[in-house]
């Protein structure tokens, strides 16, 4: 099976600090794969990595084959790669519409006037947020944020849709539309990297998971038989209070860094 | 001390016109000296921004003086003998050249005022000069030093040049440096720096070829930018040249600065001649009383009485001594003005054209111009017993033989 | 959006000013040029700076570098061609410095800009002073003022039309992306630096035009002059003032506060400084954000129709 | 040797007129455009106190530095806190205090030149030669240069080792988090800012005694200050004291040894390619894009 995004011992430091190590992993064409591990395990960066934020201090990344790890992030975007962030961002002073258009207006084959218009509310119909189209973008919730950040990076016609946390601090609800949602999007056939803390979400989505921890990949397979393996348990799963302690903690580490 | 009284003085005055400013607005200018008949005379300066030093000691006190003393006399004299009190419109032109450009457009077309005075500077004088021959003023460009000047008076009929160009000072410098040398007073080597603005380096321009003419050898020659403070590493090598002269055509904060930092690195040329600012009344407090035989542009005869006078005035009646070249030389520009309109009235082209063939009588003593410019000048000056006396043209009544060497700072 | 009436209104009033030199007097119409100087300038500086944040102090820079283009030309050369090669010259310049600077953010960026314009005006300086031994140089154009008018009407339409055609276009978008949020523009597949740029060359080549036409008004030319960093600092304040987000937003900060300069320095010759210092602090306080607010807010109604 | 020398005492007072400003700009986060006119005042002040009382400007320094603490710490209460309070929401400070301190620029020039007119001012205070190493220096430059390192260093060691230095930096680097840990965010940053304006007043007082000014010259003293502090890195007094001996080492190289007219480009050329290497400053930590 031809690969669709390959990482070949892909690393990365931050001045003396490793925070990627010796990564490698594929990924196929219209594949779902969740990407786990405790904060501070390098899962950002790898996504960083990915869409360009950060550049690879060594090792491969290639998508359809070409090497994109010398690129920036918006030539990336033209390969047809997106993203949303950990941290939800929306262009405050436009219009959920025009931040959906930005999207529709930079990508590779660029849409533009009246024509995007139509675009940016059907991906909005998509997220549904069709009936807040015309709010400013600072004026959304949490929720409606992300929905928004979604149609924007779907906006892009992504081959690869790179979601951040993208599910996650949503009520029981929200997160089962939002897992409805993803479905939705992977049956149109766009391959999906999931960076996610949330099990039950990652074990209704992804039939494959990778995950990680201090920086290296310690388990890489079929979500049933990762998620019981002892290694991934001893890193990560160790009893939900210890697990919270340990997100908090590298939670700090992560905003020292 | 009278400083101190000015000092509170000017307090209370600004206390008191910003109140009246601020309740009356803009009718205060007019409202205040208007009456039936006057005579309206406006003009530009810069009041605030780079150039506001220099129109400050030069231009504006001798605007304010000529009117006070004119207005005190009565007003402005016709030829009819009846005479008509001044009325001043004054604008600020923040040193900017499309400020003055569009002042002078508003004295002459929004205020109708009837005679137009320059502003300070090469630069501004300039700017305005078609405007003034478009509008029919004269123009008695006095702080522009320019060797163009007769192409100038050329171009502009009414424009008359009053301070000289370049090559008139650098000439004349040449000329003393040359006479010293010539009597194994100093050697034939000179070193010298100049600003890097139009100024400075019309100076320097004239002053090469000069200096060559006469012989000299030019060891050390520099331009600094504008702006410069520290003029140490400059004397430094100044000093290691072995030139017996030392040349600064340089604006008043280098001639401050060069003054302090000789004294201090025991700079002792026998010669040393400094830019603008040598002549300006807080000299002698800037070299500690140690200014004898430093040598400069312009220069007076102190031992005329008119000049003495008009001292006095100036001191009188704006709070300040004025300065050894070009304040005389403005108040006598204006004078000439005044005795050209008791000649021939308010017509400006009758004014144009009695100060371009006229001769006046003036605190400089009877001055004729010369294809609309005055010729009549002191080139270079030198401080000598307390005061900037005038050493060159050394033919002329009233020079003194200059001082060289030059006595050392430490003394 | 924009309609015929709102086209028909642009050109009555550009009709209109066009023959305003008819009826002014040369006082009226110096002050109608240093008016649409700042225009002009506002404008083309909001062209970069209002989407991007980017304080720009390098106005005078170009502007500078325009006007010295005419000195050094105007001899032998026709007046458009002269302004033609300024305008090039400052797209080269803004090109070779924007690679530079433009990857500097905040309060870099505006220091830095200030020292180059300083730096330009000190290399200049030198190179007039040691290679071609002169420093002043002299402007005699048969220029009329109503020429200069004309012309500088002329610039600040063409900066009003290219704002507003950057506007409606994708650049202008991109850069009120990277004006809200530099990560999320670079990953929507902006080129952060190319944008950037190509505003900034625009911006800057529209400013040099402005100091190259202006420039004859003053035959005499020094760089003391024409770098004198209050354009500078005037251009910014008028700008921001007036709010530098929208298309006409400079002009509502040009407008007021270039007539306000011009009657204080009128009528208060002596106490300019001062009421001008408080009247300053007054506006930031009492106008938050400048007229810009009110538009913001004029915006939003807008958006919600 | 000479050059160096020349170098190092110019260098040291652009490291004094800049300390001032790393502290307004680096702790309290007022870009203050009219910096250089408290620096001109401050030297107003010791040429009145000296040329009307004869005071020693040795002396005056007792008098205008607490007097410019005061101003200071009452211009921050009146024009900056309501910007403070008001940016909280919008973070626009940095616009705010530009074009309030623009206002503030000419409000303090404007009076200064109806107080003492546009004529140059200058006295002479231990305008005396010193002999260092062979070389002649004025004494009060020597002054300058002496209190130039006696108070970067000393600020330096206070805000690397102290209590109250941890404050400071707290407030500089992470503004909302030092609110978080209990400290008084706003009135560390009067403070700071008041210090500012004393630092400006102590540069002022010491430059009088050797440089001539007018009302119009502070102008200068913001740029250079400005750019040391740029050099050293934003509220680094280290930075600053050591881009000020940098730059004055530069200015008198290329005076010496290149072409006096290209000082200044000098200047702003090393001032340029730094920023461009390091876009930080010299020994800023921020991490800048």
């Amino acid at each position: 099976m031809t690969s669709f995004l390959e990482l070949e011992n892909v690393a990365k430091k931050f001045g003396g600090l490793t925070a990627v190590r010796d990564v490698s992993f594929t990924l196929s064409k219209g594949e779902i794969v969740g990407l786990l591990g405790p904060n501070g395990s390098g899962k950002t960066t790898l996504l960083n990595m990915i869409s360009g934020a950060n550049k690879v201090t060594s090792g491969k990344i290639s998508l359809n084959g070409v090497s994109i790890d010398s690129l920036r992030p918006d030539q990336i975007v033209n390969k047809g790669v997106s993203r949303t962030f950990q941290l939800v961002r929306i262009l405050p002073s436009m219009t959920v519409e025009e931040n959906v258009i930005c999207g529709l207006a930079f990508r590779k084959m660029p849409v533009w006037g009246a024509k995007a218009a139509i675009i940016a509310r059907e991906k909005l119909e998509i997220v549904g947020l069709k009936d807040k189209a015309s709010l400013p973008g600072h004026s959304l919730n949490y929720i409606d944020s992300k929905r928004l950040e979604l149609a924007r990076a779907l906006a892009a016609d992504p081959e690869l849709l790179l979601l951040d946390e993208w599910l996650s601090g949503l009520t029981p609800e929200e997160l089962e539309a939002g897992i409805e949602l993803i479905r939705s999007i992977e049956t149109t056939g766009i391959s999906i990297l999931i960076v996610e803390h949330i099990m039950s979400a990652i074990r209704a989505l992804c039939p494959r998971c990778v995950v990680m921890n201090s920086g290296e990949i310690i388990a890489d397979g079929s979500t049933g038989t990762v998620l019981q393996d002892d290694a991934v348990s001893a890193a990560y799963l160790g009893g939900a209070p210890c697990c919270m302690l340990t997100i908090s903690l590298c939670s700090m580490t992560y905003i020292l860094l | 001390m009278n400083d101190k009284r000015h000092l509170l003085k000017k307090l209370a005055r600004l206390a008191m016109t910003s109140a009246v400013a601020l309740t009356f607005s803009g009718v205060v200018s007019t409202a205040v000296l208007a009456s039936e008949k006057s005579v309206k005379i406006g003009y530009a300066v810069s009041k605030t921004g780079q150039n506001s030093a220099g129109a400050g000691i030069t231009t504006a006190p001798n605007y304010v003086l000529w009117v006070e003393d004119i207005n005190a006399a009565g007003g402005l004299q016709l030829p009819d003998g009846s005479r008509l009190p001044i009325e001043i419109i004054e604008y600020d032109d923040r040193s900017s050249s499309e400020e003055v450009v569009r002042a002078i457009e508003r004295l002459a077309t929004q205020d109708k005022v009837d005679f137009i005075l320059p502003p300070w500077g090469t630069g501004f004088n300039l700017a305005i000069a078609p405007l003034m021959d478009r509008f029919g003023y004269p123009q008695l460009a006095v702080t522009a030093v320019t060797d163009k000047a007769p192409e100038f008076a050329e171009r502009w009929k009414k424009s008359f040049w009053v301070l000289g160009g370049g090559g008139d000072y650098s000439e004349s410098l040449a000329d003393v440096l040359a006479e010293a040398n010539k009597s194994g007073k100093i050697n034939n080597k000179i070193a010298v720096i100049s600003v890097a603005d139009g100024f400075g380096i019309d100076l320097i321009k004239s002053a090469r070829p000069a200096f060559k003419k006469h012989g000299f050898d030019v060891v050390y020659d520099k331009t600094y930018p504008l702006g410069t403070s520290d003029f140490n590493a400059m004397i430094a090598e100044a000093k290691a040249s072995g030139a017996d002269s030392f040349v600064a055509f340089s604006y008043p904060p280098g001639t401050f600065a060069l003054t302090k930092q000789s004294q201090i690195a025991s700079f002792n040329p026998k010669v040393l001649y400094l830019g603008v600012g040598v002549g300006f009344p807080v000299y002698p407090k800037i070299a500690e009383g140690k200014m004898e035989g430093v040598m400069s542009l312009g220069g007076v005869d102190v031992n005329s009485a008119a000049f003495t006078d008009y001292a006095k005035r100036h001191m009188e009646v704006t709070g300040n001594p004025p300065d050894y070249w070009a304040s005389s030389v403005t108040y006598a520009s204006l004078q000439m003005l005044q005795q050209a309109i008791e000649r021939v009235g308010l017509n400006r082209d009758a004014v144009s054209k009695e100060l371009s063939s006229g001769e006046f009588d003036t605190i400089l003593g009877k001055v004729k111009l010369e294809d609309n410019q005055l010729r009549k000048l002191w080139w270079t000056g030198q401080w000598k017993n307390g005061n900037f006396v005038a050493v060159a043209p050394a033919t002329r009544e009233g020079a003194v033989s200059p001082v060289i060497p030059k006595p050392a700072w430490q003394e | 959006m924009i309609t015929g009436a709102k086209v028909s209104v642009a050109i009555i009033a550009f009709g209109l000013l066009a023959l305003l030199p008819f009826f002014l007097e040369a006082y009226g119409l110096g002050l109608m040029i240093g008016m649409l100087s700042y225009v002009a300038l506002a404008t083309a500086w909001s062209m970069f700076s209002g989407p991007t944040h980017y304080i720009s102090l390098a106005t005078v820079a170009f502007y500078g570098v325009g006007a010295y283009t005419v000195a050094v030309l105007n001899e032998g050369i026709s007046f458009p061609v002269i302004l033609l090669i300024a305008v090039l010259i400052g797209l080269v310049l803004s090109l070779a410095v924007g690679v530079a600077t433009l990857r500097l953010a905040g309060v870099y960026f505006v220091i830095f800009s200030f020292g180059l314009a300083e730096l330009v005006r000190q290399l200049i300086t030198w190179y007039e002073v040691n290679v071609t031994g002169t420093l002043g140089r002299y402007i005699f154009l048969p220029l009329e003022p109503q020429d200069i008018y004309w012309l500088l009407l002329g610039a600040a339409t063409l900066t009003l039309i290219i704002g507003w055609l950057v506007r409606r276009s994708r650049i202008g978008l991109a850069l009120r992306v990277i004006g809200d949020d530099e990560v999320i523009a670079a990953h929507i597949g902006i080129n952060l630096t190319r944008t950037k740029l190509l505003l900034f060359a625009l911006s800057a080549s529209l400013i040099t035009l402005v100091g190259a036409i202006q420039a004859p008004r003053w035959v005499y030319i020094e760089p003391s002059i024409v770098f004198n960093p209050t354009v500078s600092f005037l251009t910014v304040i008028m700008a921001l003032l007036g709010g530098p987000h929208r298309l006409f937003g400079p002009l509502f900060g040009v407008v007021p506060l270039f007539l306000l300069f011009e009657w204080l320095s009128a009528n208060f010759p002596n106490h300019y400084s001062i009421i001008l210092g408080a009247l300053f602090i007054a506006i930031v306080f009492v106008l938050p954000n400048g007229v810009l607010e009110f538009l913001d807010r004029f915006r939003l109604r807008r958006a919600k129709t | 040797m000479t050059s160096l020398m020349i170098g190092l005492v110019l260098g040291g007072t652009y490291a004094l007129a800049a300390l001032g400003l790393t502290m307004q700009y680096g702790v309290a986060r007022i870009m203050n455009l009219a910096y250089g006119e408290f620096v001109i005042s401050a030297a107003f002040a010791t040429f009145v106190l000296f040329s009307s009382i004869n005071l020693n400007p040795l002396l005056a320094m007792f008098i205008v530095a607490p007097a410019a603490f005061s101003i200071s710490y009452f211009v921050y209460a009146i024009l900056m806190a309501p910007l403070v309070k008001r940016s909280k929401k919008k973070g626009n400070l940095e616009n705010d205090s530009i074009l309030i301190t623009f206002g503030l620029l000419f409000l303090v020039q404007g009076i200064l030149l109806v107080l003492f007119g546009a004529d140059f001012a200058s006295y002479n205070y231990l305008n005396i030669p010193v002999n260092v190493f062979g070389i002649t220096i004025a004494a009060n430059r020597l002054i300058a240069f002496g209190l130039a390192m006696i108070l970067g260093l000393s600020l330096y060691c206070l805000v690397a080792y102290s209590q109250w230095g941890i404050t400071l930096r707290a407030v500089a680097t992470k503004p909302e988090n030092a609110r978080l840990v209990g400290i008084n965010v706003d009135r560390v940053a009067q403070i700071a800012f008041a210090i500012g304006g004393m630092l400006a007043a102590l540069a002022g007082v010491v430059i009088s005694m050797f440089q001539t000014f007018t009302a119009t010259s502070g102008v200068v003293f913001t740029m250079k200050a400005l750019i040391v502090v740029i050099m050293g890195g934003v509220g680094n007094f280290m930075g600053a004291l050591i881009s000020g001996l940098i730059l004055g080492l530069a200015e008198a190289t290329v005076s010496t040894y290149v072409d006096p007219g290209l000082t200044l480009a000098s200047t702003y050329l090393i001032f340029l390619v730094l920023l461009l290497w390091r876009p930080q400053g010299l020994f800023g930590k921020g991490v800048v894009k």
